[in-house]
């Protein structure tokens, strides 16, 4: 049964890191053309992410995104478009599964030291419902490159 | 200001979860328009139940069986003396979304169709709203919505338009669950009634907190759920006049809500075991019994007199913090649901940090997408009062609310 | 006789209730199969969650409603541990009549026309037989009975010729709750399958009383009730396919079901969201959740080790009392359910006199009008045992309808 | 809340009385021609009664029934039967308003006192199921009643 825990969350939930990706988004603001579009919903707290990319060689040429919602969200999109900025498919792959790994499945935060400011984000896993916020970006950002992919791929596969 | 019509601090210790701590602070709990807290009467009521008295009703020849038959049926008479109706129309449902499901499909989609139209309104709650649409899509009949006002009230010119043919059914809030506003029922009945209209009323925001006199409403439907009213989760009521039950087929099929079943056809029990069909449950209306008794031994007009008076000092003193922007009426016409948003600070992270600080509110949409975006606004922060809340609970919403404005300063 | 596979004197300290007395005697509960007592432990659990965890779930930002959710959840993925399902598929409902109507409606109406058939059978309880009639008279679709056995179980020839176009839907008890037959629902299923006929099963028999593993019984629907496997009242489950699921319209719509909902329309959550409209019952689930846990730490295994041991020896007694017809199945194919009459003394009679002797059984037509009719009899008397029972209780039982005999004789 | 109750009910419950009501039923067998048929049904324990009067002048000439159902039901029957035997129209709606209010309004048991054997069913009263039964005729015979006399009033009425 649930217990009175007697210290709380992480007071850094919103410290600076977060709050200055909050307040100073980087890639805001959509590509177009783009390769992917993508769009993510969360119907719980009625966030919305819009997220676009260039894809050139299987690496991300360009990310940029539209979104509104709380600091967790928005920091989250931030952080992510600058990590994935450069980087291949594969690795932008890999980084949705550590990401998700830290948040959902209780891995140590360790594992994205030093990946940018992804570490700040961990102070979310306590709370189930802004783990929601934290992943939109990524689902977002997983289902859209799925239909890239799925769209590139030969036929008959 | 008035005095406040109770002693919460009293109150308070009738609830043991006000004891918790959260967070390394004293719980204050402002999310009781999303469910109430339990008094420990309601809670060993139940587990009294499973303790003494357990056993499937209307059904035993044996002691327990008719301990709990009249268990149960004297939560039908409880609930009905609370808001004075008759007991053959009391139903138990599990909430107020099962409630107006049953009168949607029960009633509307056996009796509408595309030359008819059902009126609703532009504050209701998912769960007045969404039923409303299947029965549009159902039976092809239209679907309007009463405008809200800027003030955060029922356009009622735009109502009475409404309320005539080819409308045939209206089922609106009682009291908003995001605005807090007592909506005029009795007029409303009264407009539709003129025209042969059938009423239904979401209640579950109005019996928890004032006192409901069905005689007097003659709303033709209306339910509550017993969580928001200090009665435990999984039993709700819907009352409807006796005459209209028993012209409607049943809702659920299955034991318990038959009269005889042969292989090819099936009569139904009277009015209400007709829509009660399969177990219902049990230690559920055991604690909304007690639930009810504590409310009526606490008073209505009491209850409703501290949550007015609590509400004007809240809104008095919410009136004064920088950049927080409110949503809804104030004074007599507000029930103590106070809906605010701080500029550049997303509702979310304005719950996340009064958590922080043991005050509980709700974030989001409040299940009333349509009047966000009414109110131009994509969620509201909201904090709701009940009988067991203080000044001083108050007092440290607003303080968290100042830490809120600080951390989020730039 | 094999031993019994549990210590059931120690497992009745589990059962606060057992300590009541009835009418100056020990109780003898022998009325499980109508709903089962509760241990100690699920009634904390319900306590538990009103005292410490108590708040809406899905909504909340704060750590209160965070605890309600988790609970809420892990409540789930303890149900879909305990029948091996995927928890997506698992739909938290009130009962297994509700369970049953979600699939009646929300499946076979939108689905099935004139030309096609359901199937079930004549020992079907109320909840798995008029929610069909319904769809029957709603879609013009027929409906047929797999015929019993003077045995007591389903004849399967029948079954299996009733089991090929039209036939669309088949749905079929798991345990009688009359006669305690277990029916062989791999069987049926691998025949539905076979001709692309969808199977629901009514598990509320089963599921109390013997270890079931959904994923080799491979039903499309399962349903079951909490308050007959140790769980409080107001919490069942259905059990989907997820794909059907998926595809399915909701059933109750309303709040937390939903995605985006406008003024002209909504779009639905995912499953199993999409079937949970309005505040379920949390209290309820908390209780179940610690019902399944109860259950697992005592072993399903044994469970049905204890009824089958202490079933074969009740089946031998009442074998010997004089005037005394029982229906139904011995041995292997019997869980714990023993219906039964004495010549010359109606079965209302037969509860009241055991009543007096603190025995309580249950005397009518168990939900099951048709099978009664089959049986040629207008109702019998029931015992049917459980974990908690002891061959003391039993024996007692014998007592007392020597007692019977005695009074009624000429 | 439910207390346990150390004393129990009536220990009469079945006692000779209505044992041999049951045993030996007064007034068995339908009348035909009838004035006034009535079938009565619970649908809770599958009990039935079909009753049947002859009514010449205001006055119960002749009462006969079907039925199956419990040692209460039937007993309640047989009495019933040979109680209005005879008897006004009215003082048959009479004992009906006596006999309910000693069964579902608690009325003291001796109001039914020397109406023949009816008082023995009193130990019903603590048996809410049980009531059912017991009513079971009487609701029946009223139903019966309100149809007779519907049919027989002067048009207009
Ligand atoms: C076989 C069977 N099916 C369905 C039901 C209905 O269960 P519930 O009343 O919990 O919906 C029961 C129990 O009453 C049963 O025994
Ligand atoms: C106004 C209003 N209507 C309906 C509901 C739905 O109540 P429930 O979830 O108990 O069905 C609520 C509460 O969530 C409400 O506030």
């Amino acid at each position: 049964m649930a217990q009175t825990e007697p210290v709380s969350l992480d007071d850094e939930l919103f410290r600076e890191i977060i709050l200055d990706h909050y307040r100073h988004p980087r890639h805001r603001g959509l590509l177009d053309p783009a390769d992917m579009a993508s769009h993510g919903h969360n119907p719980l707290c009625g966030d919305e992410v819009d997220l676009s990319l260039r894809v050139r060689g299987g690496q991300v040429e360009g990310v940029g995104f539209e979104g509104q919602g709380c600091s967790i969200s928005m920091a989250s999109t931030s952080m992510m478009s600058e990590e994935i900025q450069g980087k291949s498919l594969e690795q932008a792959h890999e980084l949705i599964g550590r990401f998700r790994a830290m948040l959902l499945e209780g891995q140590d935060p360790s594992s994205l030291a030093g990946i940018g400011d992804l570490e700040a984000l961990s102070g979310v896993r306590r709370y189930a419902s802004r783990v929601k916020c934290a992943m939109l970006p990524w689902t977002t950002l997983e289902a859209g490159l799925k239909q890239l992919e799925g769209g590139h791929e030969p036929a008959g596969d | 200001m008035s005095a406040l019509a109770l002693d919460a601090e009293r109150v308070r210790l009738d609830f043991p979860i006000l004891a918790e701590r959260v967070n390394g602070h004293r719980l204050v709990y402002l999310d009781s328009a999303a469910s109430s807290q339990k008094p420990e009467v309601v809670i060993e009521a139940v587990s009294d139940y499973y303790r003494h008295a357990n056993a499937n009703v209307h059904r035993g020849v044996h002691a327990l069986g008719e301990r709990a038959t009249e268990l149960f049926e004297s939560a039908r008479t409880a609930v009905a003396g609370l808001v004075s109706a008759d007991p053959r129309g009391v139903v138990f449902v599990r909430n107020t979304t099962e409630g107006i499901n049953l009168v949607a499909q029960a009633f509307a989609r056996e009796r509408l169709g595309p030359a008819d139209r059902i009126v609703c309104s532009e504050m209701e709650h998912h769960s007045n709203l969404v039923p409303w649409q299947r029965v549009r899509d159902q039976t092809g009949c239209q679907l309007a919505y009463i405008p809200v006002t800027p003030a955060g009230e029922l356009d009622l010119e735009a109502a009475e338009a409404l309320l005539r043919p080819p409308t045939r059914l209206l089922s609106v809030a009682h009291v908003s669950n995001v605005l807090g506003t007592i909506n005029p029922v009795r007029e409303l009945v009264r407009m539709a009634h003129r025209e042969g209209i059938t009423v239904c009323v979401d209640g579950a925001q109005a019996v928890p907190h004032m006192p409901v006199d069905l005689g007097e409403l003659d709303a033709d439907f209306y339910a509550f759920s017993g969580h928001k009213m200090c009665g435990p989760t999984g039993i709700g009521v819907l009352v409807g006049r006796p005459q209209l039950l028993e012209e409607m087929p049943p809702f659920l099929t299955g034991g318990s809500m038959i009269s005889v079943v042969t292989l090819e056809r099936t009569t139904w029990d009277e009015i209400p075991h007709k829509f009660e069909a399969g177990t219902p449950d049990i230690g559920g209306a055991a604690g909304l019994r007690a639930a009810v008794s504590y409310l009526e031994s606490t008073g209505m007009e009491a209850v409703q007199g501290h949550g007015a008076a609590l509400s004007d000092y809240a809104i008095e003193a919410l009136s004064e913090v920088p950049g927080l922007t409110r949503y809804g009426p104030s004074g007599a016409n507000q029930l103590g649901i106070l809906s605010f948003n701080l500029s550049g600070v997303h509702p979310h992270d304005v719950g996340t940090v009064l958590d922080r600080y043991g005050v509980a509110v709700r974030a989001g949409h409040h299940c009333c997408q349509p009047l966000m975006r009414r109110l131009g606004v994509a969620a509201t922060a909201r904090a709701s009062l009940y009988l067991y809340n203080t000044r001083e609970d108050v007092d440290t919403l607003l303080e968290a609310i100042g830490e809120v404005r600080r951390i989020f300063s730039d």
